[in-house]
């Protein structure tokens, strides 16, 4: 196996490194790759889009339809690994670990035993608890607000500065998560919890594609943001850039929320409990 | 509202499948019947499509109003519409079909199901219609990463059989994704009237050759072509009723499809065919998959698994037509893809609801089942029929058009094979259907016992049936289908 | 010779990428470790990546922001001062459809674990071997 | 563009690369996979694609580090290859 598959593997090399030596030089400005449709986005953006990132403009008005099923990837990712790891526990287990937080006691409930009422000197715990670090969680809880601040700056400052909806999705889903990690799953679970997450990334694409929609109800083609001027009282141009952030905005919340609804799962293996 | 059909067919699934997602977290009931909706809606528009098509020739969309190398542009002509049709039609039977066994499969994640499976189909009708290389890998993607969800729910060793069906598929998109790559940086074009434009200029460098063998190693790979086949059986033979009916009849085909469209209109057949001894190394690897598949089929001893080979040497059957490089060969490859279709859907349909009814799909326990369920073996029959290749089933009339192709072009190995694969499935489905037909229930006992007929529920097996019955009418209306659509779809020069 | 060089020296990226993209397929074909062989999965979805914005990369030219334009048409946009932004925005969507494709492939081989507990290839088939033989 | 620095990003890329696919320790493994991608991140960011290295900063190195932890931390982190 080991051979074969290194045979394989160079024999694909060699393939690249041949089709390599007729490629332009790399970082020429003569390139066709650099001449034929990119021209145009570069020297036509700001005038289309009113937008100055031209990444931006692309990903979110040339390419908008690609961008849309992006956000359409991700959100199958989570609903696939949901569909494969969730297991529901119809019945309650048999014996219960509970935490008395002040004195850091462990309680054990044995099956028909009382449980403590909701209080927050309790919670529940696993047997494969390990106690959590003060100074991280301190810590943590000190920088997350900042993470996302920031977060919601890149989403809504995509427009001027590298970033846009999905690296502001990703970096305010890692803030949640960061909180997961460093205090547990359930609490985070209490805060946000998993139908939450899963309704909010469907409300991304709801308003991602419904943007579109509206655009077709309006007269235009699909997703063509230049339709929009007439509800939102601008000129076509500024439309357009209004529609980006608009998307932008879907964009960022289908993907933080599926990121944290992926890490939920994938770090309780569909039990939703614990987590790491 | 008809001009923005090509737009719908998307919208509706991807948005009704959000719809069952929120459905599927408040009221589980309603799942299936917006599904069953947004899929006729879709199956309607693409219908429409077809007929907008078949009168004045190509339907352009721009999505976001940008003209084509700019945009992203959905061009729908006589090659897609029907394929399209095809993948829709597909899908809503399936869904009909399988209700009552998914209801069984997954009492618990109706919702995630409905959602994968709408989201699987707006993936496979996007690959379908799209006129944008890049738009085709973002699609590819989803159809098979909810593709991977669906099978890796199976019995037995489905997670770890999916689990090799991403690495796979995911090289395969990887090199479909790096070969237009190579094709853009040549090009500086994603789209793909654009680029098969701009290529004729540069078909002696060696980045549009690698380019062209990893783009196709790729589609290789994803369709399970001989070499690559190794991930489909396992994939295919565990998982549940209601996922391999969808993706068995489809997937092969939609990847087939794909091949067609880049081999005769990105590439176009000056440079695909430009070489009589690629065309027939090509032929060659298609026969000898075909008969090492058939050789694989005949050691089976499961229902399922057979089937699956018998799928891989399907696929054998359709590369090759393309690469006879003749107008007979590829309108054989074009109609088999819809025959294949429906004759898959068919016979996984029919085995689908054996396996529910008897629990086992191990040859030996397939005794009696004529009396047991006479309906689903009918239909069962009449598949077995038609891939045989016996008239007036529509099996017969592709395998037709593919041996006159070969014989036309001189490939006689071509021929041998489709010849011998026929043979296996006789040998096979007579096997079959002599156990469930012939032999006594049980031989211990003199006396058999009493057999109840326990059919699979009514709304399975209605439209199973009327899948079948669908067999002999596409075989019927062959020669307008070949006439008034396929003719068309081969770009001239081809003769 | 000195053309071969200059071949070498001026395609440095590409010879990095397809180095990266054997490490990759070489770990996905050879490794025996299930973990193993998606973090090969992802090199060499990365090592694509890689290969795609290589090919936007312009030599002379500036990030593909346009600082000046806010009070009108201030000046001409040139496209030769400015890095092609398509395979930045196809690559984006790439690097999606790479951590999309991760999640599933962990949540399959969560899966697999459960069943099999164990991730090493050699292992699931020799147990696959005995529930056959049973 | 500072050449010498490119080189060595390029090189060290390589070698988490072939670190991450031979170590191992998984958890070692998927943390020289995050250092793969944040390498990675630096290369795009040098060859002026911001957009790309942000999001591979955010994603490889942040998210898909943290999903490959939880998965070994859910299964076994020893591996005989």
């Amino acid at each position: 196996m080991k051979r074969i598959g290194l045979i394989v593997v160079l024999l694909c090399g060699g393939l690249l490194v041949y089709g390599t030596i007729d490629f332009p030089g790399w970082g020429d400005p003569e390139a066709p790759a650099s001449r034929h449709v990119s021209p145009y986005y570069i020297e036509n953006s700001i005038r289309d889009t009113s937008v100055p990132n031209i990444v931006t403009a692309v990903l979110a008005d040339y390419r908008g339809y690609d961008t849309m099923f992006e956000t359409a990837v991700i959100f199958s990712a989570g609903i696939a690994c949901f569909f494969l790891l969730r297991v529901f526990s119809r019945k309650s287990p048999d014996v219960r670990l509970y935490r008395h937080v002040p004195t850091s006691l462990t309680i054990r409930i044995e099956k028909g035993g009382k449980l403590p009422e909701e209080s927050p000197d309790f919670e529940r715990i696993d047997d494969e608890w390990t106690p959590y670090d003060l100074i991280i969680k301190t810590t943590c809880r000190l920088v997350i607000p900042f993470i996302q601040l920031f977060a919601l700056y890149v989403i809504a400052h995509g427009h001027h500065s590298p970033g846009g909806g999905f690296q502001g999705g990703v970096i305010l889903g890692a803030s949640i998560i960061l909180y997961a990690v460093s205090h547990d799953l359930r609490a985070t679970i209490r805060r946000m919890s998993e139908r939450v997450s899963a309704l909010l990334a469907t409300t991304g694409i709801i308003i991602y594609a419904g943007t579109g929609l509206l655009c077709l109800v309006l007269g235009a083609n699909f997703l063509d943001y230049g339709a929009l001027a007439a509800v939102l009282g601008v000129d076509p141009v500024s439309a357009r850039s209004h529609g980006i952030l608009i998307v932008e905005i879907g964009v960022g919340l289908a993907v933080m929320s599926t990121m944290v609804w992926i890490y939920y799962i994938l770090s309780s293996v569909g039990r939703n409990d614990e987590g790491l | 509202m008809s001009q923005h059909f090509p737009a719908l067919i998307i919208v509706i699934p991807l948005f009704s499948a959000l719809m069952v997602t929120v459905a599927g977290w408040f009221n589980k009931r309603l799942c299936f019947p917006i599904s069953l909706l947004s899929l006729a809606a879709v199956l309607y528009s693409s219908i429409g499509l077809l007929m907008q098509v078949l009168s004045r020739q190509v339907v352009q969309y721009r999505l976001g109003g940008w003209p084509p190398p700019f945009g992203i542009v959905y061009e729908v002509d006589y090659l897609n519409s029907v394929v399209l049709v095809l993948v829709t039609a597909v899908a809503l039977i399936n869904l009909i079909a399988t209700r009552i066994s998914v209801v069984e499969d997954f009492p618990d994640k109706l919702g995630p199901f409905y959602t994968l499976y709408l989201l699987f189909v707006t993936g496979l009708s996007g690959i379908v219609v799209t006129g944008d290389a890049f738009n085709l890998y973002v699609l590819l993607e989803i159809s098979s990463l909810t593709g991977y969800a669906l099978i890796g729910m199976g019995k037995e060793h489905a997670p770890l059989a999916s689990l090799h069906y991403v690495f796979m598929g995911t090289i395969g998109a990887s090199f479909y994704l790096l070969g237009i790559g190579y094709l853009y940086l040549v090009t500086g074009s994603l789209n793909m009237v654009d680029i098969a434009g701009i290529l004729p200029k540069l078909y002696g460098s060696k980045v549009v050759l690698i380019a062209f063998i990893i783009c196709m190693t790729g589609l290789f790979i994803k369709m399970a072509l001989f070499p690559f086949h190794s991930w489909l059986p396992n994939a295919y033979a565990d998982s549940p009723p209601g996922v391999v009916g969808l993706i068995a009849p489809l997937t092969t085909k939609v990847m087939v499809y794909v091949m067609l469209r880049i081999t005769l209109y990105v590439f176009k057949p000056e440079f695909s065919f430009a070489s009589a001894d690629i065309n027939t190394a090509f032929v060659w690897i298609a026969a000898f998959g075909i008969v090492v598949a058939s050789v694989l089929a005949l050691s089976e001893r499961r229902l399922k698994r057979f089937l699956t080979y018998v799928l891989i040497a399907e696929v054998g059957y359709m590369v090759g037509g393309l690469w006879l490089a003749n107008r007979a060969g590829i309108t054989g490859a074009i109609l088999h893809i819809i025959n294949d279709a429906a004759m898959t859907l068919c016979i996984f349909l029919a085995a689908g609801n054996i396996l529910r009814q008897s629990r086992s799909d191990a040859f030996e326990d397939l005794k009696g089942l004529f009396r047991k369920m006479p309906f689903s073996m009918a239909a069962f029959v009449v598949a077995a029929l038609s891939i045989i290749g016996v008239p007036p089933t529509c099996g017969f009339f592709s395998k037709w058009y593919l041996i006159s192709g070969a014989i036309e072009a001189g490939q006689y190995v071509f021929v041998a094979a489709l010849l011998f694969s026929s043979l296996v499935n006789v040998v096979l489905f007579f096997r079959i259907i002599e156990i469930g037909f012939f032999e006594p229930l049980d031989d211990h006992h003199h006396q058999a016992p009493e057999i109840t007929r326990r059919e699979a529920p009514m709304g399975m097996v209605i439209s199973l049936v009327a899948v079948a019955v669908g067999l002999i009418v596409l075989g019927i209306f062959t020669r307008d289908i070949v006439t008034k659509i396929i003719q068309f779809a081969i770009p001239e020069g081809i003769t | 010779m000195d053309t071969l060089i200059s071949i070498i020296v001026s395609k440095y990226n590409y010879w990095i990428y397809i180095c990266l993209m054997m490490i990759g397929l070489y770990a996905m074909i050879v490794k025996n470790n299930l973990v193993k062989k998606i973090i090969g999965m992802n090199i060499l979805q990365t090592s694509i990546i890689l290969f795609y914005v290589s090919i936007g990369a312009k030599k002379g030219a500036t990030l593909p922001i346009i600082t000046h334009g806010h009070n009108g048409e201030s000046h001409a946009v040139h496209a030769v001062d400015f890095i092609n932004p398509l395979p930045h925005v196809l690559m984006l969507t790439a690097i999606v459809v790479a951590v999309a494709t991760l999640g599933v492939a962990l949540a399959l081989a969560l899966r697999v674990y459960s069943q099999y507990q164990t991730l090493e290839e050699d292992e699931i088939y020799s147990q696959i071997e005995m529930s056959r033989k049973k | 563009m500072i050449w010498p620095i490119e080189f060595i990003i390029l090189i060290m890329v390589v070698i988490t690369g072939i670190g991450a696919i031979t170590i191992r320790d998984l958890l070692g493994a998927a943390i020289l996979f995050g250092a793969y991608s944040f390498l990675m991140c630096l290369l795009w960011a040098i060859m002026g694609a911001v957009d790309v290295a942000f999001t591979e900063a955010s994603v490889g190195a942040g998210v898909s580090t943290v999903f490959f932890v939880a998965a070994v931390f859910r299964t076994r982190r020893r591996s005989r290859d």
